[in-house]
């Protein structure tokens, strides 16, 4: 029984946080740049940081010049991004574009945007929504027709800065495909999207015949984007668990410093308790991350179920901690100085970014009678 | 049991429809929706049309309605002032500016001032051609209100006053101010504070909006800079504030407001146009949000019928008690899960603004909520009112008690 | 405005505590005397008392010897009888029974049985359950043939003491109708049936060609029902807010008498917040249900939207009210001594007696529905 | 990353699991369905049926595990009683009764005896030929446990004691019970207590099964009139029983029991055969009850994954750590939640006993749950311990420092 990362990871988690201590501020640097200044993320060097330590490779084989460690190690990077609420499109090019094509391309696909992916170079973007609502295969519209690309996907995180996305269309049979599109050719117009957290890049992709590759065989879509979220949900997982961690670390040092009544609000019972609360929903979280992360590193059919319960329990974890901090600091938490709204914003955030709690959750039931089943 | 007026109170009412009918357009939009502009409305502009509101609801006899007669009021029940209010709320009707001039510092001024105070401030505030704003709440004096530091330090027949208020509604726009200050540190907490009121333009008050969570700006910080008040100008004794204080803050509760921000009518129509979990039926048309739906539906049921019930005390002529800090509760808790759902029922859009009226309202309302649950007592703070004043549990121990203010601990 | 009982109910409702004073330990008399000991309620002379005071009449007109005032008496009542557990067949015979009789049935019928319940003389029922899942027009199965009832019913509340039944059957139509049935004839038999709560009766009605009196218009019989649930509902409401009163009563009573760590508990604030929660759900049912009450005493069409939100509210606060008046009572609130688990068995009982607490969140949305179209 | 035991740990499973193959049958239903008949069965048989099971485990070495070898026990890490646990749990496996004697009474003698004491009676108890309860809660004295009155008055030699234990499990079967009592009713709360064991069979004592609210018999009163204990059987010095109990209470959280009563898997068996609220589908096919579902299974899955996280703090010789406390919190609250969905879920019917299996358990399980929030510390009691020993949060004011127990305020 291990049940717990190595030693090599924890001090990688330790690397990490040390290395980051000068990037404390970068996502209050991104919020009053405005919207699309997480590019002031790319700017401020954080993701140069990530290329150079090797986190941006840090799962990517050796000979497509990554780091070839594990999936355990992107479990620690995500919660040390998440604790600091890193401006930088860190989920959507290592998780969801690196990690797809990892599942799906050709090995030469694999070689040109790995390597790219692993020295900085290439941010990439993984675009399925088409507009308010669950994304659901019937409701896909973007089309694959003669090797182009048609049609619009919105909102596509960190499609604003991207230079490939790997897109969910129908093809000529009518059966959906993950295709990949680079960015960067005529056929591809961008919009940038205001949301909830401006610290983080959303855009609405528009497609009027771009050259795009296929990505696996064809009919494979809508699993290939299923098992891409489940990968994405096991990593973004901690990520929110990280928010959540640095909320419950804030509300506690707040409360312990902050008097009221002649005494720190933290003996009062209202608020230890509520803090306990906290505890006791990230613990929840952190134990479900953990299986996630040990199904994910496995990369067996536990997965699903595993993935579902960590995504589910981390954005519960977070966006309570978001909340309850707040609460906690009071009128000084309802202020713009004050970080806590920035953790509001981006517990919503993760929260539907890759699918809704309800959606998440539904897809666990599924799970559930599967495993039942078989 | 009926929802009808006595005979006098339809009368009253008629007449206020006739005052209003006459006097304000009606309302055009739901009430919910314009929230979150109220306060950026408050511009010159929209300060001339309530000044001049105000002087014609004045001159009508429908303002200080519980007023004794001679401060201009008409000395009615507090009933009379809510269905004032009801009508009022149908109409275009800019009053916003005056609540808490009107609701808190001038019935502060009556019960303490002396007879050329009365005289000299009551009629203008009433008639709005001045506007007054409540000086009490300090950062580090929040939930616990009597721990305010800012100083008054006596000096001939002048104090001088030096520290900071915080979340001050309408600072900038305001003449008066009521101010809560601490004139002897050596005293126990409570015993060392002093009522004053001050012209806001006096030199050395300087007021800031304060830059909010949802990124808008609806309250002031204010700071004094060795701000001269004349001790004429001191509302009851020295070191009596903070009972003058409680007869404040006992005016809010007939103050409290309505339930802001979107609620389960505006969560039904959005949902009728959205779609459920599995990406194929009406959200409306599933289970889980139904439930939840209904739960929204019986604790906003809950707020407003107990508003009933507290007009009902009202009309007998009761005077409004804690019980009202439920509402309060109930609101900031309900508007932060349905903004919450509203976001997740969009799935990955959910989060983007600029898509169409009523999302942008969920996401500014998401924002603004954490806010009503602190803003005015914090639930913390309310609980701890119902525990105590309603269901008569013990106070929680006092850390505070029998120690001088200077010697109290505060962490720095 | 005047949202509030008056003075004259007001008055009814402290002779009704007052004259209820000596019943106080009637509800554990039943208790210990075992499953279908309600009787011991009517042995007792609770029954008796109510009959002499004129409540079981309180709303049969005086010609059919009631006392002629309105539903709100009852409200106030029903309060009374929920806050002291009243092991007493009020519900079933003045809620459900009366009150649908004098919804549809003739006058002769009215004459006949109102009469007998205003004098005590009878106790009453309503029967539609079948068995375990939601009560739905499809699932009825029992079938009134040549003005012969035939099937089962179960569990029907006090169906172990009451001399008639009102039973939502089929006709030969195959249309729905409820159908009165004297149950002391030929062709009815009971069986008694243990429930969580032992201090009120419940039974499974078997009826095999019993005679049996159709109430309404053929096929008006789900509707019929459905509109008893909303009067009965409106009127439970009350009962179970007085068990929620009572239990906060009991909680704010402990916790000011009990120490522990050289201080009344009631002066920790988590117990304190805790028993403001019960606070602030009890106001919110108490609105509810005063809205129910009036909707009720207008018979308008506001009645089934504002009995489902009376009874989501009450259940709502009943359950919650109960369950945490056992913890705050900790250890001493788990033994059978004390009446904390009456509470709580009392709350469930009530919450699904004539639905589930889902069943009437959905009646409620059904009826906002109806009310944004009409 | 791995769910796999270390070399070691997997020889001693394989032992463990020859061992109970060799010795008990096994199990033959879902845990959870057992477990209201637990301790009803502790009858005679059931005794004699345990008392030849633990020889047996004490001969083949795997009873006190972690216990040195001088005291019969084999000196391993934690996790190898964790280990044994898991594979004992497969079987019929009835060691119950010595729970409480083995976990936390004897290694309390194991630290504080003199050595005749532990000669005596350390390996009668590891072979379950004798039994021990744990005498420390009484009914004034439940969370605040130091409160406690029992009074032992020094009698030259001896101790006469009086007073009443409450909550006591297996007292009536109990050869020897670990006593905490008051001796100096003048001293602060915790400087008074002295700690001793005794004779169950002692003049005076006699044990009373209490009433459960769920209408089951698991625990019992205990009542001492003028019972006489030998000084010789004091542990600690006197004064010392805080310290002592203290060693004692550490104990007991390695011995957290797992999730009682049913879970989710038993409500979504359960919900496959019932209805949703429509009266048409399956209750199994409905949103609202599937989105409650994924949380029931989210916190099972916390508990149980967490349990993973504190063995594998075992298997590195950490010390189990105040944040198994969230191990009952979460499974009491959902024990609560799951029964009382599944009693509504079957609408009118729900509340109806003698159905079926499944449908009995829900409901005895539901009276049974309120239990489970408070035995062994409640929700208040564990989320300050969260607060203030993992989150380093403030403690209470103490009302009780400085004061003598017997001046302190009792209510009464």
């Amino acid at each position: 029984m291990n049940f717990d990362f190595s030693e090599d990871q924890r001090q990688l988690r330790d690397t990490a946080r040390r290395a980051l201590v000068p990037f404390a501020g970068a996502a209050r640097e991104a919020l009053e740049g405005g919207p699309g200044s997480e590019l002031g993320g790319l700017g401020s060097g954080m993701w140069s940081l990530a290329g150079e330590m090797g986190w941006l490779g840090a799962a990517i084989p050796e000979r497509f010049g990554g780091v070839g460690l594990g999936r355990l190690e992107l479990c620690v990077l995500a919660e040390e991004f998440g604790r600091i609420l890193a401006p930088i499109p860190f989920s959507s090019t290592v998780y969801a574009f690196a990690e797809t094509l990892m599942a799906c391309a050709d090995e030469a696909t694999q070689a040109h945007w790995l390597a790219q992916v692993a020295a900085g170079k290439a941010i990439g973007c993984l675009a399925a929504s088409e507009g308010a609502g669950t994304v659901s295969p019937g409701r896909i519209e973007a089309a694959l027709r003669g090797g182009k690309l048609y049609g619009s996907k919105t909102p596509v995180a960190d499609g604003d800065s991207a230079h490939a996305a790997i897109v969910l269309a129908k093809d000529e049979s009518g059966g959906l495909r993950l295709v990949l599109v680079a960015l960067s050719q005529a056929g591809v117009s961008r919009k940038v999207l205001e949301t909830l957290d401006p610290t983080r890049g959303h855009a609405e992709l528009s497609f009027d015949g771009a050259a795009a590759t296929p990505l696996g065989a064809p009919g494979s879509g809508w699993g290939e984007y299923e098992r891409a979220c489940d990968r994405v949900a096991a990593l973004l997982a901690f990520e929110q668990l990280g928010g959540a961690q640095a909320c419950l670390d804030m509300a506690v040092g707040y409360a312990k410093s902050r008097y009221a009544f002649g005494r720190p609000i933290g003996s009062f019972q209202a608020i230890k308790h509520k803090l306990a609360d906290m505890y006791v929903a990230i613990e929840v979280a952190r134990s479900n991350a953990y299986y996630g992360a040990w199904a994910l590193e496995q990369g067996g059919r536990e997965l699903a179920q595993a993935a579902a319960a960590a995504r589910v329990a981390a954005s519960e974890a977070f966006t309570l901690a978001a909340k309850e901090n707040v609460q906690t600091h009071g009128g000084m938490g309802f202020t713009w100085a004050a970080d806590c709204h920035m953790f509001m914003r981006r517990a919503k955030l993760l929260a539907v970014q890759i699918g809704a709690p309800g959606v998440w959750r539904e897809k666990l039931v599924r799970a559930l009678e599967q495993s039942n089943q078989g | 049991m009926d929802f009808n007026d006595t005979p006098e109170e339809a009368a009253f009412r008629t007449q206020a429809q006739a005052f209003l009918a006459a006097t304000c357009s009606p309302k055009a939009a739901r009430k919910s929706a314009e929230r979150p502009a109220r306060m950026e409305e408050a511009q010159a502009s929209y300060l001339a049309r309530a000044k001049a509101y105000q002087a014609k609801k004045a001159d009508a006899g429908f303002a200080g309605l519980t007023w004794a007669p001679e401060h201009g009021g008409r000395g009615l029940a507090p009933i009379f002032s809510v269905i004032f209010g009801q009508e009022e709320a149908r109409f275009d009707a800019p009053g916003a500016p005056f609540t808490i001039g009107l609701g808190m510092c001038l019935p502060t001024v009556i019960a303490f001032g002396a007879q050329p105070h009365k005289e000299r401030y009551v009629r203008p505030a009433l008639r709005g051609e001045e506007i007054w704003c409540q000086l009490f709440s300090e950062p580090a004096a929040g939930s616990d209100v009597a721990g305010i530091k800012t100083r008054a330090v006596r000096d001939g027949d002048n104090w001088r006053v030096s520290g900071q208020k915080v979340w001050t509604s309408g600072a900038h726009y305001s003449d008066f101010g009521l101010l809560l200050a601490r004139t002897d540190p050596g005293a126990h907490k409570h015993k060392g504070l002093t009522m004053f009121f001050l012209d806001m333009r006096s030199k050395g008050v300087e007021a800031r909006p304060i830059h909010q969570a949802s990124g808008e700006s609806e309250f002031n910080e204010v700071f004094f800079d060795d701000v001269v008040i004349p001790d004429a100008q001191r509302l009851g004794d020295i070191g009596q504030g903070w009972s003058v204080a409680l007869v404040t803050l006992m005016n809010e509760r007939l103050a409290v407001g309505g339930s802001p921000g979107p609620d389960y009518q505006d969560m039904m129509a959005f949902a009728a146009g959205a779609l459920a979990a599995d990406g194929k039926t009406s959200l409306l048309a599933d289970s889980a949000f139904r439930q939840s739906l209904a739960d929204w539906y019986v604790s906003a049921e809950g707020y407003k019928l107990g508003r009933f019930r507290t007009m009902t005390a009202l009309s007998r002529g009761q005077a409004p008690g804690p019980e009202a800090s439920i509402g309060k509760i109930l609101n900031a808790n309900r508007l932060q899960e349905i903004t919450s759902a509203a976001i997740d029922a969009q799935d990955h859009y959910g989060v983007v603004m600029g898509q169409s009226a009523a999302s942008d309202l969920f996401l500014r309302s998401y924002l603004w909520a954490p806010g009503l649950r602190i803003a005015g007592g914090t639930d913390e703070i309310l609980k701890n009112i119902i525990a105590e004043r309603v269901l008569g549990l013990p106070a929680d121990p006092r850390a505070d008690k029998g120690i001088a203010f200077k010697d109290l601990p505060t962490g720095a």
